[in-house]
């Protein structure tokens, strides 16, 4: 069963249900989670399984709802509330960050918030300014709650297990385009521990860190570069809260070069948390100044003319770090022929969502 | 109910079936995949848009959700600028930065439309805010769903409408659905939409949404009301949406709704019914019809041919208008 | 009304007479600034919480905001735990770290209070939902004020209460400001609190919030249904809060208020009212209520003086309670 | 009149006072605005001159109020809304985010949303995790969203002038702490514009840069600093979003240490970036790693035993600038004498707000 492949979608199809199957506490809501569609796929199949009580659609009341979800669990149930946008999701953030990131700290300990919350992001046909964006950095600066971003199946089912299994609340980031992804997952229920970054290549010249589907970028880049005898080395970040920078800082004091490609806002994004940890820490090792790939400061522009000018790519970062060892003066990129359509994450995407 | 003069009945007549036409257009056009953006069609509820604006002045206001392109034309709104913002081209409406769910053309009072669900009500209700501020005399109408009275941000702009005596008009379509959810699992049964608007002293009216002429009665009320400085009213139109949530199809497949539950609204389709009755009572006739048709096709097709000729804004236009000089 | 048995009616007296010594005390030492917390004081208020959590028992759940101290107490909160919180010591019953605006005893089943007006409806209103899903019949209580209702969490929270008839009571205890803002500017003129509750479809009650008899038997209909599985019951308690809103003070000073019409709210305090009533019934005689005072008296001290001398958080502890193991 | 001294709060007065005689469209609303408080005393008197229409107390619906004051600037007003906590205004950011910061972009720049979202941060006096929040970071992270913070009675005026009259949504945070601080103000209207910092203190060994309430503590820093010879420049950053980062940079070319100050969380917080951009744009000038004092990555504690822990001040700029220097080896401060109350602005304030 070693080479049991999946899609992304199903590892957390998977997770869910070997949750829900282990442990009755476990509950899932959101608008849609039982409908046809089931988010992408990644609910099909629960509420047959598991009845409606425990696979519910909701009313279109985030923020409600994410205190309800919250008040379930202060007496015992483990809710993972799925929101189909990220954007959807800023409606809850006071019951989340004043909240649920603090019942545990504010009582001095006593009780425990443990809920899983989803949130999707994503990129590409003309989803526009409030239906793409990717807002990581504000729930990586908030005390109390954790933030996870797989990058893979195996990470999606592993990640997904532990932050259900977790005692705090967890933001769970899904990026559209990985959920056709496919990749070894095991079938046993196994966990990917929070809070752990992953090499996913090695690589001595220049670290590349990366998070979701950045880091898909970045074995492209990585891939592309090692043609030119480039050795970068790519680390998945995967846990953005709690954060551990201990793999980025021993890949930097090896490599001496750093790259950060986020899919958030660059300004006071997270990104520059990476970055200025590795000034702070590993300040004597690096050889260049470190960079960041991320999002212009721009509100996502719909048109497909616009967004292909918008999304930062594996040949972004090629340039960048073709700049960065003084292999190219500028990271200047060709613009992409017109016919290849960058807003779709495969050509079997046709719209509309 | 006072008699509906003949032409006003043929306005909303060729209101709702121009807005049919251009929607059945774009349907037609989407899988091409040259409007790369979601669209979401209102095909079988045109009677509440066309019914409500035919009482709205140009400079009144009027705002949306995702599901704008009815309200957008009915208020008014330039159906070229409107294809050409779902081909994502310069001379789009939003110049192409916005796409279907960000309709907007401030010559017909068309303040804005976007896609965040209870948000723009908040927001019309504080356009109406504004225009008593300056003491014009402007009426504002929000469009939105059944599923909307769900979000907070609805109560938030409830009370303060009703607590100003705000001149606006709250339009509910209820076509039964968000998504694919139906209302049995989001709202209680044992009460409708239009009394959640009541309990917050609220004047609060249902009608049936696929008959135009009690939209265009009861809204003509509502609208005459709040201009005399009588305040807001929220008024319930029961309607049905024929096509998929988002996209250009049928979705009896998906199967959370019955393909007779969908045959029994579109036998109930308000142009149809409206047509009956205007040829019966002699006020068109088929030629006139066919005339209209035509002549519509021609527009459209115009609009069209315009949107896929234009050009797609320039690449520096990304980041231009991030900020207001 | 059924007749009330003059050992509840006792214990009600009791349980608001302590209420109301306890925050006459910690007024009286407030300004010592050994509190360094802001604190609310309810005093006036004491009817709502002592008539309904009359009718909770032990297990059930209650949780509020701001001004807590009279759930808490009433619901069976420890007293000791409770000062020793304002004091900010390790022995408060959140160890220091939440003060006057983040109460909590979960032996007793008073599962939180938070200060962000309206968040902890929704939380409560999850709880109940939580109990239903584990099958065991609790019944949540949510105390809040009048302006609560002015917030869209609290609107999503009672519709989804009524969707899924939950057993919930929603206590409102109107006291017709919000800080310094009266009513008139904060909502409509033309309808009442509980009728807007009502407007969600959920039974709403309202009733005078300074007669602990009338909270005590509306309360108890309302729990007795939701215990049965007979879903959410809204209930508006019109009462009225002595002092500032937040600190030990009085505040007509501030001129928001008339000091005449604080002056007609405290002849109609709620222990006032139940005592002469007890005395001329017989029920409680003077030497009786002397007693209780001083056994109360006792009580206060011995946990004012528990809180003075139990010691501060270890620096340590800053950084422990991040996040849960 | 040069000698003309304002405190803070009475500095904020005028500016809204100067502004709502010079165009009629502005108003103000908040909780509170009217009481007889006046939020601080920053609102006292306004009703009284101009009427219940422009000074407005309003409904407890933050995040409705937010669409509404929206709604009104896009038909002409010019909307100040008032929050009394920043932590309130969580609630309203579905309204900031999604709509007021994005509006003008996502309609191609047709319309703009001219106004004002004040928010009070604070510390001191137990006010506990969900009343004590400085959540910068977020805004600064939002393209189409100006965000500001003054430090001074001078700065606050014409910072709040300025704000009034830009077209675009400004984010202006006032810090309770400041508003007994003493200045000079002139009495006519003026401006200081958006989008620029402010060298405060002129020095060439270090450069602290700071936010707020942190620029007086960077302040008594330089002072003590200056005894002992050490010459700390010191830079008000002012405006957060759009950050103009030229000052910045070339004080640190000049020092080649970077100490940043900020009155919020350290992880992904508004000291990471001014890091992040000294390190990729200043990288070579750098004589020690730059350092960002800012709060613990914890919720307030409410209790003062712990609270005087949570906050860093001037000592600890000044430990921090030391061990940077190799004046010290280490950068600990010595616990406070238990007799100086660490929760208040000042001895004239007994709480309990
Ligand atoms: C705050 C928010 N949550 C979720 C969504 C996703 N969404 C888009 S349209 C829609 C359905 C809304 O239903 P309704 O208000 O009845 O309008 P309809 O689509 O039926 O016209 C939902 C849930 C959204 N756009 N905004
Ligand atoms: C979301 C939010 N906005 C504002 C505040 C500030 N605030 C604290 S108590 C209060 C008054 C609430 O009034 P009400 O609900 O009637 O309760 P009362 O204080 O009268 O008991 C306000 C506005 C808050 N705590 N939370
Ligand atoms: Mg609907
Ligand atoms: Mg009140």
């Amino acid at each position: 069963m070693t080479n049991r492949e999946l899609k992304f979608f199903q590892a957390i199809n998977e997770a869910i249900d070997q949750c829900m199957a282990r442990d009755a506490s476990v509950y899932i809501m959101g608008l849609g989670v039982p409908d046809p569609k089931g988010i992408f796929g990644t609910t099909l199949g629960l509420q047959q399984k598991y009845g409606s009580k425990r696979v519910m659609d909701m009313p279109l009341s985030e923020n409600g709802m994410t205190g309800v979800a919250i008040g379930s669990a202060l007496v015992g149930m483990r809710p993972v509330l799925t929101h189909q946008r990220m954007d959807f999701a800023i409606l809850s953030l006071e019951e989340i960050v004043n909240q649920a990131a603090k019942w545990h700290y504010m009582f001095g300990g006593q009780m425990s918030v443990p809920m899983v919350i989803r949130m999707i992001i994503g990129r590409g046909w003309g989803q526009g300014s409030q239906h793409s964006q990717s807002l990581q950095a504000w729930f990586a600066h908030v005390p109390g709650l954790k933030v996870v971003m797989p990058a893979t199946p195996y990470d999606a089912k592993g990640l997904l297990v532990a932050s259900i299994e977790d005692n705090n609340p967890v933001i769970f980031i899904e990026h559209r385009w990985l959920y056709n992804i496919t990749g070894h997952v095991p079938e046993e229920t196994y966990r990917v521990p929070l809070g752990q970054a992953n090499i996913i290549r090695e690589g001595s010249d220049i670290t590349i860190a990366a998070t979701s589907h950045m880091t898909l970028e970045a074995m492209h880049a990585a891939a592309i570069l090692a043609k030119e005898n480039i050795r970068a080395e790519v680390i998945d970040i995967r846990t953005l809260n709690p954060l551990d920078d201990s793999l980025i800082l021993e890949s930097v004091r090896k490599t001496g070069h750093l790259v950060v490609a986020d899919t958030g806002w660059k300004t006071v994004g997270f990104g520059g948390e990476i970055v200025a940890r590795v000034a702070e820490k590993a300040f004597s090792y690096l050889k260049s100044p470190p960079r960041r790939l991320a999002l212009p400061d721009c509100p996502t522009p719909t048109t497909p003319a616009l967004a292909k000018h918008y999304y930062p790519r594996a040949v972004h970062i090629v340039a960048t770090v073709r700049q960065m060892l003084g292999i190219s003066a500028d990271d200047a990129v060709p613009d992409e022929p017109a016919d290849v359509p960058l807003d779709v994450p495969d050509m079997t995407f046709t719209g509309p969502f | 109910m006072e008699t509906m003069k003949p032409e006003i009945l043929k306005r909303l007549y060729y209101q709702m079936l121009r807005i049919r036409m251009v929607e059945e257009r774009i349907a037609e056009l989407y899988p091409e995949q040259e409007m790369r953006c979601p669209v979401h069609l209102c095909i079988g509820q045109e009677a509440v848009a066309a019914g409500v604006c035919a009482n709205l002045s140009r400079d009144d206001y009027a705002l949306s959700n995702h599901r704008s392109h009815a309200h957008y034309l009915a208020k008014g709104g330039n159906l070229k600028a409107m294809i050409a913002e779902l081909y994502g081209k310069v001379t789009g409406c939003s110049g192409g930065k916005g796409g279907s769910m960000h309709l907007v053309d401030i010559s017909v009072g068309f303040l804005g439309a976007t896609p965040i669900v209870g948000s723009t009500v908040a927001i019309a209700v504080g356009a109406a805010l504004g225009t008593v501020m300056q003491d014009r005399h402007q009426v504002t109408a929000i469009f939105f769903g059944d599923a909307t009275v769900e979000e907070g941000a609805f109560h938030e702009s409830a009370n303060f409408a009703a607590l100003k005596k705000l001149p606006v008009i709250f339009v509910c379509e209820n076509n039964l659905y968000s998504v694919q959810s139906p209302l049995s699992v989001r709202q209680p049964g044992n009460r409708e939409i239009f009394e959640v608007a009541k309990g917050h002293g609220i004047a609060s009216y249902q009608g049936d949404g696929n008959d135009v002429v009690q939209v265009y009665q009861i809204a003509k009320r509502a609208i005459n009301r709040a201009r005399k400085g009588g305040g807001p009213t929220f008024l319930e139109f029961k309607t049905y949406r024929w096509r998929e949530h988002c996209g250009p199809n049928d979705d009896f497949n998906l199967g959370y709704r019955t393909e007779s539950e969908v045959r029994d609204w579109q036998k109930r389709c308000p142009i149809k019914r409206l047509k009956e009755s205007l040829l019966t009572d002699g006020i068109l006739s088929n030629q006139d019809i066919e005339a209209m048709i035509s002549d519509l096709k021609t527009e459209i097709e115009a609009a069209i041919v315009f949107a896929k000729e234009s050009a797609f804004p320039d690449k520096r236009m990304l980041l231009e208008h991030i900020y207001a000089l």
